[in-house]
């Protein structure tokens, strides 16, 4: 099992626990076990399976399985991302082990990318999105619960699986897309009308960063993009849970607390999204400076969407008060002192 | 500490009397007879102060007193090393705003007199711009034929600023149209700093001696003189041909000194 | 002296915010005795620390994870700008009362601060000052969510530029200590990284921004602590970017390109207070206007030009106190306040102006055509002081947090601490200069009694000294005056706020036109990235695989 | 020779469930397809692999006759388009399985590849649960069947697992989307 997506898998442990924890006390606790019980589980196979077409088996019965979960949408609508993801990376594994020209194996590269990007719902290939979806049935539970983990899988396996040239292709469409991700997102998530789905993109522009960090090919952007996964799955999706119980008691409140969950959404220093892109800015500078630069200006459109979504979780009481504060304290110390998270994971 | 409490009391005498305190109201007495001598003519001789000194006079007398001990006057207590242009500069700037303080009514055209000023510090500050020396000796002794037109531009520039500044124009304040006019401290306490700094910046340092001592006031009564003058005409134009004279002639001045001073700073590097 | 006490101007504020917090939550506010007691810890550290050996103190511990080590100093810069944020922020947590979160957050405010000065290199001071940055945010908004708040995009924008510069001198030099980096490393672009920053941490600009505009909230608690533990931070930048180019910045533009900036500030601080309708507005513009004359004198690239720089953001950072205590009303306080304010001699910022703008003349070339701007920048501060006497007082804040005789006794004490000029630079400035501009901070004579300059010497104790004498002579003789409060004519419209209000508003207005808007609308645009369709996701994946074809 | 065929088998399989929309149609394109795969398995990896394969198939297959729409409803009226791709996308397997590409295994390259990429356009294409259940359960027979493409020993799990699935989804039950 890659280091990176153990560490993750017991991120996503986390924040299963704080969702349990720290919901309030009339929210359906049993489904939200059985539901994050079984994407916890397909998590831990994608990751531990020995073979990478049994980590994609795993991702296909994940992908039926949360179809058929229900939802507000079509079961054909909710299937077709997860199926499409599975029917890429399935060609690309094709591509990369048949002998030939070398353009079967960029397109090997393609596949992963493409089949990457679609599993986990970010652009090109956005998962349709219902702002009345539960949270669990919903696209964050791709973007946000399962992604990471296939995000690693995957560039752990196209390590093995691609050639030297393809792997730079690898690098270079990830950024690309990467960069598509960050610009959409930040300023999806500021313009947009529905907060449900300014959340959604905040999600994808985080991501963003992840793909540029994965891209950077240099064990700094494999860092940055490990602590932007810790931020999505430790810090933006347990909001993103609170937020949906502010939403249904339509509260939106300007005060400390917002401000203080804005900063940490923003990635402003001290909080891991601050070290992350510390360390993203310090990778792409290794690689093209003018990289660097077109990142650090986008790293700015963070902050309008960041302070909406901050007014949006409301004012979080008792429990989920506990909660946020004990979540905002492990972003903090992830921000000031992540070598233990890093050396974990190896990198 | 023996010569820090020396250094205290010389510089004492040279604030309080000499080129201070004593020395700028008794020349500044003469020129204020001179001035009103010519200016009032037939008029009644303005009334001597009854009150005590306001805080103002108070403010205009320290300043003055700071401004006036940067000169270049012979047997000055002050060391010439000590001297400094910007100190003379900066402290004649807070005589011309300190009435400001009371009521507007005081300062007449404040927002024109702010312009003159400024046109009056790149006269005084220009000339140390080349030479990279603040001593206003050393700038009164500059003649190096490069340094020249910036030095005569300059001094013109001051002679063109001091009626407004020294209060000779007509645009006199509300306040004293009304009624007997009353003795002007202000000016009085001014006058010597003021045509003092000429002498310093824009004539050669006279030698520490009585003939150096002659030569020095000699050179500052006439300024004082040339200023008076020139008074006397500016008030003769009355207050819109002054108004316009001082935008539209002594601004552009101004401006063609400033392009001097950056053209020789060109060349000279 | 241990190097674990480095820790303490940190580590002792932080421990006072917990304890405060914990207290708090179990409802019990333990006032201004816990708020002082964290604040003054951090002088009596950085006292205890610095006085006893005056010679750089650090502590290196483990690798943090982006690249830094944590590594934490005290020297001469350190020190001053330690002194310079602490001091005001002690006054105020001690003088003003506050609620136990707000008295929290200053705390960590002052935490941050602190760290930001006393980090060994780049990023760490990075990380710290956008954390100090984030929790000014928070404060303020707690204190008052409605009133203004500094740009929190273009402190974020400064602290990520900083970062980024960090990040280079680690990927270039291979270290972002300060004291380590190669000379070599710190080349054009990344020096104007590191000016940009400086420049966007304290918001150095000719327009108005929050160094102004914080002092207009209704009330002055949380903008009083903010302005004392950010301001300074955006110079510090700029002191320690001499250290990293060995004395020098590198190349001599950027020294006239700062030094103008900061006449800009300076001089626009200065037309903006000259046209204030009220007291508070103008005193709203004292801060910048210290500022712009402060960049002005650090910037020129001479020792000089850094002490003098360096003692009047002391004097600011003492008026930062003296205006969040000010009471509105009339009287002797705010007189004082406006005298010290622009530089009455023989105050200290009549004297350190004065070796500024002598400092420009001596750095060479055309900077002493920055002098003659810096005189008029000062003069129209005089005009703008002398007119601010008579103003009405404006919008008061709460009665509670001020402190008449407090900013009375600060305004004074500036006033007669002119004499003592040659002292604080030599105790306070000279150690800076020492420490980032080795080769040239020798030039730095005249010890406790005169501040000697290349072409002159400025006798401060037996100039001041008698002149301070005289003045106080002369007042106490004089009678009084009756000051009109009245509603006073500005001397000249400033064009420049007007005309970012105009830009902003059409920018704002810009829209795209009607007949182009079915192609460019972006709710289409957006629903069909969203509409999870086939054919968008099959072009796609064409796309990409055209893309790895080239 | 009998991969060849084998291959061309699999890939009448897939085309028919693209082609189709009854149940029987569904049921004999599974079947077929995964007796294709099972054949080409059977050749490079022995009989419990192609055995996990044929039996989860048979299972789907026997499933899918029981549920769905009823009927054949083979290339019902509007789908010659599908017929297009069926052609189209076989004839590119071809091309890259047996021109492009080189060394042994060209027919299982051809079945993987045609099953995978008409598998996945049939979901991206359908609305029905029965069709999209049978497609996945093709998928995961295909994504099985690639394992053997693999320069290692890929072992009998990928196959037993996708056996598993292909019998297991097609009795999943499938949710109607909440009422708004």
């Amino acid at each position: 099992m890659p280091p990176d997506a153990t560490e993750i898998i017991v991120f996503i442990a986390l924040v299963l626990g704080f969702a349990l924890a720290f919901a309030p006390a009339q929210s359906p606790r049993r489904s939200l076990l059985v539901r994050g019980g079984t994407g916890l589980a397909g998590t831990v196979a994608i990751a531990a399976v020995p073979t990478f077409d049994l980590a994609i088996l795993v991702l296909l019965t994940l992908g039926v399985l949360h179809a058929a979960a229900g939802g507000k949408r079509a079961f054909a609508i909710r299937l077709r991302a997860p199926l499409l993801a599975v029917a890429m990376l399935a060609l690309a594994v094709v591509l990369a082990r048949v002998e030939g020209p070398v353009v079967l194996a960029r397109f090997a590269a393609v596949g992963l990318v493409a089949g990457l990007a679609a599993g986990i719902g970010l652009l090109p290939y956005l998962h349709p999105f219902d702002a009345d979806d539960a949270a669990a049935s919903s696209p964050v539970a791709w973007i946000a619960f399962i992604g990471p983990v296939l995000a690693a899988v995957v560039v752990a396996r196209a390590q093995g699986l691609l050639t030297a040239d393809a792997g730079g292709a690898f690098g270079a469409m990830l950024i690309g897309l990467g960069l598509l991700n960050m610009a959409w997102g930040g300023i999806a998530t500021w313009l947009t009308e529905s907060t449900t789905a300014a959340w959604r993109y905040s999600f994808i522009a985080d991501w963003g960063l992840a793909l540029c960090g994965i891209g950077l090919t240099v064990s700094d952007g494999r860092r940055g993009a490990l602590l932007v996964l810790l931020t999505i799955v430790l810090g933006r999706l347990p909001l993103y849970l609170v937020f949906r119980q502010a939403a249904a008691a339509k509260t939106a409140t300007e005060r400390p607390v917002n401000l203080v969950v804005a900063a940490m959404l923003a990635g402003s220093a001290p909080f891991a999204g601050f070290a992350a892109r510390v360390l993203l800015l310090r990778g792409a500078t290794q690689l093209y400076w003018p990289l660097a630069l077109v990142l650090a200006a986008g790293m700015l459109l963070w902050l309008p969407g960041s302070l909406r979504l901050g007014r949006s979780i409301g004012a979080p009481r008792r429990r989920q008060a506990l909660g946020v504060a004990l979540m905002l304290a492990a972003n903090i110390a992830a921000g000031l002192y992540p070598l233990p998270l890093l050396e974990a994971a190896r990198l | 500490m023996i010569q820090i409490l020396s250094g205290i009391a010389t510089h004492s005498v040279a604030l309080l009397l000499y080129p201070g305190l004593a020395a700028l109201v008794a020349f500044g007495t003469v020129v204020e007879l001179l001035w009103m001598r010519l200016s009032l003519r037939g008029r009644e001789w303005p009334e001597l102060p009854r009150r005590r000194p306001s805080p103002v006079v108070g403010t205009i007398a320290l300043c003055s007193m700071l401004a006036a001990v940067q000169l270049a006057v012979p047997w000055n207590l002050v060391p010439g090393e000590e001297r400094s242009v910007v100190l003379a500069a900066v402290a004649l700037a807070f005589t011309a705003w300190a009435e400001l303080a009371l009521t507007v009514e005081f300062v007449a055209e404040p927002g024109l007199l702010l312009v003159i000023q400024l046109c009056w510090l790149l006269a005084v500050l220009g000339p140390a711009v080349q030479p990279e020396s603040l001593r206003p000796q050393v700038l009164g002794n500059v003649l190096v034929p490069g340094l020249l037109p910036v030095k005569v531009g300059c001094a013109f520039l001051y002679l063109l600023c001091l009626p407004a500044l020294l209060r000779l124009w007509p645009l006199a304040p509300a306040t004293e149209r009304r009624g007997r006019p009353r003795l002007d401290a202000r000016r009085i306490l001014t006058w010597f700093p003021y045509c003092g700094l000429f002498t310093t910046l824009f004539i050669s340092p006279s030698a520490d001696d009585a003939a150096g001592l002659l030569r020095f006031f000699g050179f500052t009564l006439v300024v004082a003189v040339v200023v008076i003058l020139a008074g006397v005409v500016v008030q003769r134009r009355g207050p819109a041909i002054v108004r316009g004279t001082y935008t539209k002639a002594v601004t552009p001045f101004a401006v063609l000194v400033l392009a001097i001073m950056v053209l020789t700073s060109i060349l000279m590097r | 002296m241990p190097s674990a006490a480095v820790l303490a101007p940190v580590a002792l504020p932080l421990a006072a915010a917990a304890v405060i917090a914990i207290f708090g939550l179990a409802g019990f506010n333990l006032g201004r005795i816990a708020a002082a007691a964290g604040g003054w810890s951090v002088v009596a550290t950085l006292l205890a620390i610095w006085l006893p050996v005056r010679s750089s103190l650090e502590l290196t511990l483990g690798q943090l994870g982006y690249g830094s080590a944590f590594d934490l100093r005290i020297d001469g810069v350190t020190f001053a700008f330690g002194m310079m944020i602490a001091l005001p922020a002690a006054l105020l947590l001690t003088l003003q009362p506050r609620a136990w979160q707000e008295v929290v957050l200053s705390m960590l405010g002052l935490t941050a601060a602190m760290a930001a000065v006393e980090a060994g290199g780049v990023v760490l001071t990075a990380i710290a000052g956008g954390t100090a940055a984030t929790i000014a945010m928070v404060l303020l908004d707690t204190e008052d969510p409605r009133a203004r708040r500094p740009s929190w995009g273009l402190l974020l924008a400064g602290w990520l530029a900083l970062t980024w510069v960090g990040v280079i001198l680690q990927v270039g030099g291979g270290t972002a200590v300060y004291s380590a980096v190669p000379v070599a490393t710190v080349t054009g672009p990344i020096f104007a990284l590191v000016a940009a920053s400086a420049v966007l941490a304290s918001c150095l600009f000719p327009w108005r921004t929050w160094p102004a505009e914080l002092w207009a909230r209704p009330s002055l608690r949380a903008a009083g602590v903010t302005i004392a533990t950010l301001y300074p931070l955006g110079f510090y930048l700029l002191v320690r970017a001499y250290e990293l180019g060995d004395g020098h910045y590198p190349h001599p533009l950027f020294n006239v390109l700062l030094a103008v900036i900061g006449i800009a500030a300076a001089a626009a601080a200065a037309a903006r207070a000259q046209a204030a309708a009220t007291r508070r507005e103008f005193l709203g513009e004292v801060i910048p206007g210290f500022g712009g004359f402060a960049l002005t004198a650090i910037a020129l690239g001479t020792a000089l030009g850094l002490v003098a720089g360096l003692i009047l953001l002391a004097t600011a950072s003492a008026l930062v106190a003296c205006l969040a205590l000010l009471p509105d009303r009339a009287g002797i306080a705010p007189l004082l306040t406006i005298a010290a304010a622009v530089g009455l001699p023989p105050g200290i910022a009549f004297g350190a102006r004065a070796i500024g703008i002598e400092a420009t003349f001596e750095a060479g070339d055309f900077l002493g055509l920055i002098g003659v701007a810096a005189a008029a920048a000062w003069a129209t501060w005089m005009v703008g002081g002398a007119r601010a006497i008579g103003l009405p007082g404006g919008r008061g804040h709460p009665a509670a947090e001020t402190f008449p005789r407090v900013s009375m006794l600060i305004a004074a004490l500036t006033l007669i601490s002119g004499p003592a000029l040659a002292a604080i630079q030599f105790g306070f400035a000279a150690p800076v200069a020492a420490e980032v501009m080795p080769s040239s901070a020798g030039s730095l004579g005249g010890g406790l009694a005169s501040v000697v300059t290349v072409s002159s010497v400025l006798p401060v104790v037996i100039l001041f000294v008698p002149l301070l004498v005289i003045g106080v002579a002369i007042y106490a003789s004089t009678g009084t005056s009756p000051i009109r409060t009245q509603a006073r004519p500005a001397l000249f419209k400033f064009p420049v706020g007007s005309a970012s209000g105009r830009v902003w508003a059409g920018i704002r207005a810009a829209t795209v036109p009607e007949q182009y808007r079915s192609i460019l609308s972006v709710r289409e645009l957006e629903a069909a990235a969203v509409g999870a369709s086939p054919v968008l996701w099959l072009a796609a994946l064409v796309a990409l695989a055209f893309a790895v074809t080239r | 020779m009998v991969e060849a065929a084998a291959a061309f088998v699999a890939w009448l399989g897939v085309s028919m469930i693209v082609l189709a929309d009854g149940r029987r149609g569904l049921g004999l394109g599974v079947a077929l397809a995964g007796l294709g795969l099972a054949a080409i398995v059977f050749q490079g990896h022995g009989l419990v692999a192609a055995a996990a394969l044929a039996v989860g198939a048979a299972i789907a297959a026997a499933r899918r006759l029981v549920s769905g729409s009823a009927g054949w409803q083979i290339m019902p009226p509007g789908s010659t388009p599908r017929l297009v791709l069926c052609i189209g996308a076989g004839l590119l397997a071809l091309w890259i399985g047996f021109g492009i590409t080189t060394g042994t295994g060209a027919a299982l390259r051809f079945a993987v590849m045609s099953v995978v990429g008409l598998a996945g356009a049939r979901v991206l294409a359908s609305d029905d649960p029965a069709v999209l259940l049978t497609a996945v359960a093709l998928l995961a027979l295909a994504i099985a069947a690639a394992a053997g493409l693999s320069h290692s020993a890929p072992g009998m799990w990928p196959y037993v697992a996708a056996g598993l699935i292909a019998a297991a989804v097609g009795w999943l039950p499938v949710r109607t989307p909440d009422a708004a």
